[in-house]
């Protein structure tokens, strides 16, 4: 059986549904030994800001019950870096490339579009939920009225389709993925990371300097599930589902529920080549329970009762 | 301290000294991260990797309870080892704890290289010391402390450095251990200004350089600092670019 | 050493922290025969309504990473028989009984509330955080001045301390939590359950019959501590903090963060004698690590950066 | 099928037929409910317990993997098995798949108890059927089917069932197997008016009556339904008491 793994995200076409995630992927190179980049659907590479960063000081991890807490705080070499350093390298390869933009001010946002606007990546992903800085981030993402201001700027100079990207640390996911939309976001992902903490019982002390960080990995996937699921009901533009994927099935659940599209993040701290032992399950899948063509899962899960 | 072998032809020729595995904890799925953990030595012709661990939290207890046979999921080597060569006619080698995992693969490749070299090894009391007999087989002086005097001399390590600079002054010290330990090495080669290179840790998630958990405060050129990756950039740094204050006190 | 493990909670001594938590413990009873029931600080039980609830419908129960789904949807027996058949059970116990209530409108809790004004029970928890029931629960937990309203309401008909039982589904649980305190709450409790999903790939249904269901267990601890630690900050009034609880060390963490008790759920349901299984570790550490008083660990917690 | 034994004196000598037990999974910390698993029969002397079991997902792959002499962490016995008594003369005891698995003990405590059992016995095919000469030496009659006819009678169990209530009537009927199986069951004990009773499966918890998420849809006297706990009041009940819509399909 030939499988048809194409999809399709804001008349982007990506050879398969898996993407590595941002942050966890460095900017491909990194992974590049041990993962031909050419098999992946894209890369989100690492989340940059206007000036580098440093980020925060460590332990930047720390591992809980199936998940791990980061507080990285951004660290990246800055959007010019970016372009003139990392971009190049990257566009040796057959793969969509996701450029993942924070900003400390909308202004801030708006100038890195700027920058890309000539620059042949694919998307653009607005981060506005990273819960490891003080400034911007997550604090940008949980206010409807912000997010729609924020994605309504940055269309106006984005020439690349723009992705918005979720936290979970929001009493009500629509109200936020409905207000990215009504400002013009061509697509949605989510979820970043769950704000968390982990605590040494016999320092009596954080793990992480910074005290708290976000919660990754599997722990979270039903957390994921659950908000990708009620977003696909709310929006009509595309969703990049992630949150705790490790597994070909775990894809499946997530294209299920209504994405069309998935990021795979701590996988690839658990093994560099994650996201193709995950892309050759997800192929076992669809052998074995006869899915031709992988579009027919998005958004497919048969739902009889509920009271959601 | 555990010792345990398994059989990697790749590892086991292509490892350098001051390199670490990362290896899967097996069976249980709730931990996600791999353990970082010295290249102790290697066979080549075997493809036989020795490593050497203290079972301080989960993951190593998991690890020590493997039984012969059993498979498991490792990742390396891994990182920059110490930069060593047939130059170095002198060296002097400081362990602290399980710091001295390893220095063994650096001692014999050291010595095979034609150096000559010295051997410092501290650790808490006689039941901590391990692999005695090969660092004797490989390091021209060997001297032991223990914090309680039960083998070898008492006291730091530490102390036995400065003891030893003040009598001769090798090409290049190479040090891992806690980082109290690293400071004083760190100062002393300054004092001494004798080329120094220690082996940090920190706590790990890819360890291929991908995720920038790792990191560590290194000096740049005008007076500030960088996190640089342990996992990539290290574990080995030249000691006098590392800002030890602002690295994780923990380990 | 002899060890000091007494707290106290609104001016009542808990021979122990650790209090078997609401829903995860029957009446008590159920458990009687694997655990010494005298030897809880306190049982929370069952989550009470008005009149009896049949609760949703099978499957209730989905496993997740270090996690579990729950869609209880609060079947009970209501409030009055509790009262008369399962209360005089329960009381001869000597430990601390705490009454989960949750009602449809705010009436109805304080409806509840006087019912138990002259029953001898020794604290009321108000549940305004399930995440199971299409009426009131977490609906009424994510707005803060209906939290105010309703905590206020009930103190009004309340002989027992109210203890505030909040949901992290919230975007700032600090909010939250000073609404609960300035309505006159007396104590709160944290985390209940994160709402998530289950999806069964191959049957491409829900596992749930509920479709979402409430995450409990190791999988959601760095969250509830993360909101124990950010509620401790804000508020006088002491904490009960719970979610994810399996270990003495576990207690210890929830204790450095600033809560004065805690609650065992999800770990009764993967031994029945988990309860005491934590109090035996609780001791361990203490005799480990020269801890004599209980108390001096509750909010000694020793950060020194992080910008949260 | 995977068959199993441990050792427990107290689940041995206490055991009922069509009780369960309640099974930590071992080594893998993210699975954190038990599986609950029938008793297939017991040695009370030996302290023998037995389970046979299929492989459905994580939790049985784990459980199959393990090796004699590791140590399990089981609860039980739990739940209410099935009633039985030297009063009953004649019983038919149907099973299906791997609600086979508790009606050995079943099978061998009415044979005991000097009861004429007529064992039907339902399975996918030739390779999925096991522990025919048991079922053999304590039935009097025995009768096999197989969806594709490979061994016994080619057809359901539920058929082979009809016609035997066409011959004769027993006192009791126990069934236990996939819900459309304990579905044609119910009907028919119904349509004969046999009593009988049918051993139930749901997802569990606590496994001891306290949490309330392995509820089956139970008949009131109102013509209403409650849930009641698989665990506790079950597996085992009347037939005509259950909702079999209500319950899981799952199974
Ligand atoms: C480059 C490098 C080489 C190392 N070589 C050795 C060695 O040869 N022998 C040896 O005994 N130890 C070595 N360590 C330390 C070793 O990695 C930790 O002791 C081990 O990871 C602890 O795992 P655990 O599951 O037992 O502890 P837990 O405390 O349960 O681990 C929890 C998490 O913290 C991490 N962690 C805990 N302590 C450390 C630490 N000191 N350094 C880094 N991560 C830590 C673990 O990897 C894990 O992710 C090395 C560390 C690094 C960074
Ligand atoms: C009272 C009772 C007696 C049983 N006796 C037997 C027996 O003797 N032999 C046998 O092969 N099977 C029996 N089952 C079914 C058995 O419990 C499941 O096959 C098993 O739990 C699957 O676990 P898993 O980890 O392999 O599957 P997974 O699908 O990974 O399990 C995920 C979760 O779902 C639960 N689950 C999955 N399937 C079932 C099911 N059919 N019933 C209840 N929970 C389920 C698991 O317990 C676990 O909590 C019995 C079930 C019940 C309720
Ligand atoms: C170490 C680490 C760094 C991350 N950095 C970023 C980032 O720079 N930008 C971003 O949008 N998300 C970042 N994330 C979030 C991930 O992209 C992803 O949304 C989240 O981890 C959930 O997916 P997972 O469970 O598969 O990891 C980071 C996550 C991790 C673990
Ligand atoms: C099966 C189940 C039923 C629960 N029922 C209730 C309830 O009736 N009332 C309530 O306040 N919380 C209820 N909870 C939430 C728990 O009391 C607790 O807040 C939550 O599970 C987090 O703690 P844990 O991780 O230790 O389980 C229930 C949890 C579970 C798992
Ligand atoms: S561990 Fe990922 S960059 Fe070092
Ligand atoms: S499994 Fe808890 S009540 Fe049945």
């Amino acid at each position: 059986m030939k499988l048809h793994l194409n999809v399709e995200i804001c008349g982007i076409s990506f050879k398969n549904p898996v993407i590595a995630a941002s942050g966890t992927f460095g900017f491909g190179r990194e992974y590049a030994r041990y993962v031909d980049l050419n098999m992946l659907g894209g890369i989100a590479v690492k989340g940059l800001t206007l000036s580098p960063r440093k980020g925060n000081p460590p332990p930047r991890i720390a591992e809980t019950p199936s998940g791990i807490l980061n507080s990285v705080g951004l660290q990246n070499p800055g959007v010019d870096y970016f372009i003139e350093e990392e971009l190049p390298e990257l566009l040796k390869y057959d793969t969509r490339i996701i450029v993942n933009i924070n900003g400390n001010t909308i202004d801030e946002y708006c100038r890195m579009v700027e920058k890309l606007r000539d620059v042949p990546v694919h998307l653009l992903e607005l981060n506005i939920s990273c819960p490891n800085v003080k400034q911007g981030g997550m604090a940008f993402g949980t206010d409807p009225n912000v997010v729609y201001d924020i994605t309504r700027s940055v269309k106006a100079h984005a020439r690349q389709p723009v992705i918005v990207k979720l936290t979970p640390n929001v009493t009500d996911i629509k109200e936020i993925a409905i207000a990215a939309e009504k400002g013009g976001a061509d697509g949605i992902s989510l979820i970043n990371t769950v704000l968390g903490m982990a605590i040494d019982a016999k320092k009596r002390r954080p793990v992480l300097a910074n005290v708290v960080g976000g919660l990754s990995g599997p722990a979270i996937k039903p957390i994921a599930l659950r908000m990708v699921w009620e977003v696909s009901q709310v929006v009509s533009v595309p969703i990049i589902g992630m949150g705790g994927i490790t597994t070909g099935e775990d894809v499946v659940e997530f294209l299920l529920a209504g994405a069309t599209a998935v990021g795979v993040g701590t996988a690839n701290l658990m093994s560099p080549t994650a996201c193709i032992d995950i892309l050759n399950q997800l192929e076992e899948y669809m052998l074995q329970n006869g899915v031709r063509d992988i579009n027919e899962l998005i958004g497919g899960l048969e739902v009889k009762g509920g009271f959601c | 301290m555990y010792k345990m072998a398994f059989i990697s032809s790749y590892i086991a020729l292509n490892a350098h000294p001051g390199q670490f595995v990362h290896i899967k904890v097996p069976y249980d799925n709730s931990l996600l991260l791999r353990r970082p953990i010295s290249i102790h030595d290697v066979h080549p012709q075997t493809g036989r990797v020795e490593i050497a661990y203290r079972v301080v939290g989960k993951g190593t207890r998991i690890l020590s309870r493997m039984n012969a046979g059993q498979i498991i999921d490792v990742l390396g080597p891994l990182g920059k080892g110490f930069t060593i060569s047939r130059e170095i006619k002198s060296a002097i080698v400081i362990g602290g704890g399980c710091g001295v995992a390893p220095l063994k693969f650096l001692v014999r490749c050291l010595k095979e290289g034609g150096g000559a070299v010295t051997a410092l090894l501290g650790f808490r009391n006689r039941e901590a010391v391990y692999e005695l007999d090969e660092f004797e087989r490989f390091s021209d002086q060997l001297f032991i402390t223990t914090d309680d005097g039960s083998l070898g001399s008492k006291g730091l390590v530490t102390q036995a450095l400065e003891k030893e600079l003040r009598k001769h002054l090798p090409d290049v010290m190479f040090a891992c251990g806690p980082v109290p330990m690293l400071k004083v090495v760190q100062r002393l080669a300054k004092e001494y200004s004798v080329p120094c290179q220690i082996s940090l840790e920190e706590r790990m998630g890819c360890g291929i350089g991908g995720c920038l958990v790792c990191s560590c405060a290194i000096r740049t050129s005008d007076g500030d600092f960088e996190y640089k990756r342990v996992c990539q950039d290290g574990p080995v740094f030249w000691s006098q670019e590392v800002l030890l204050d602002e690295a994780a006190l923990e380990c």
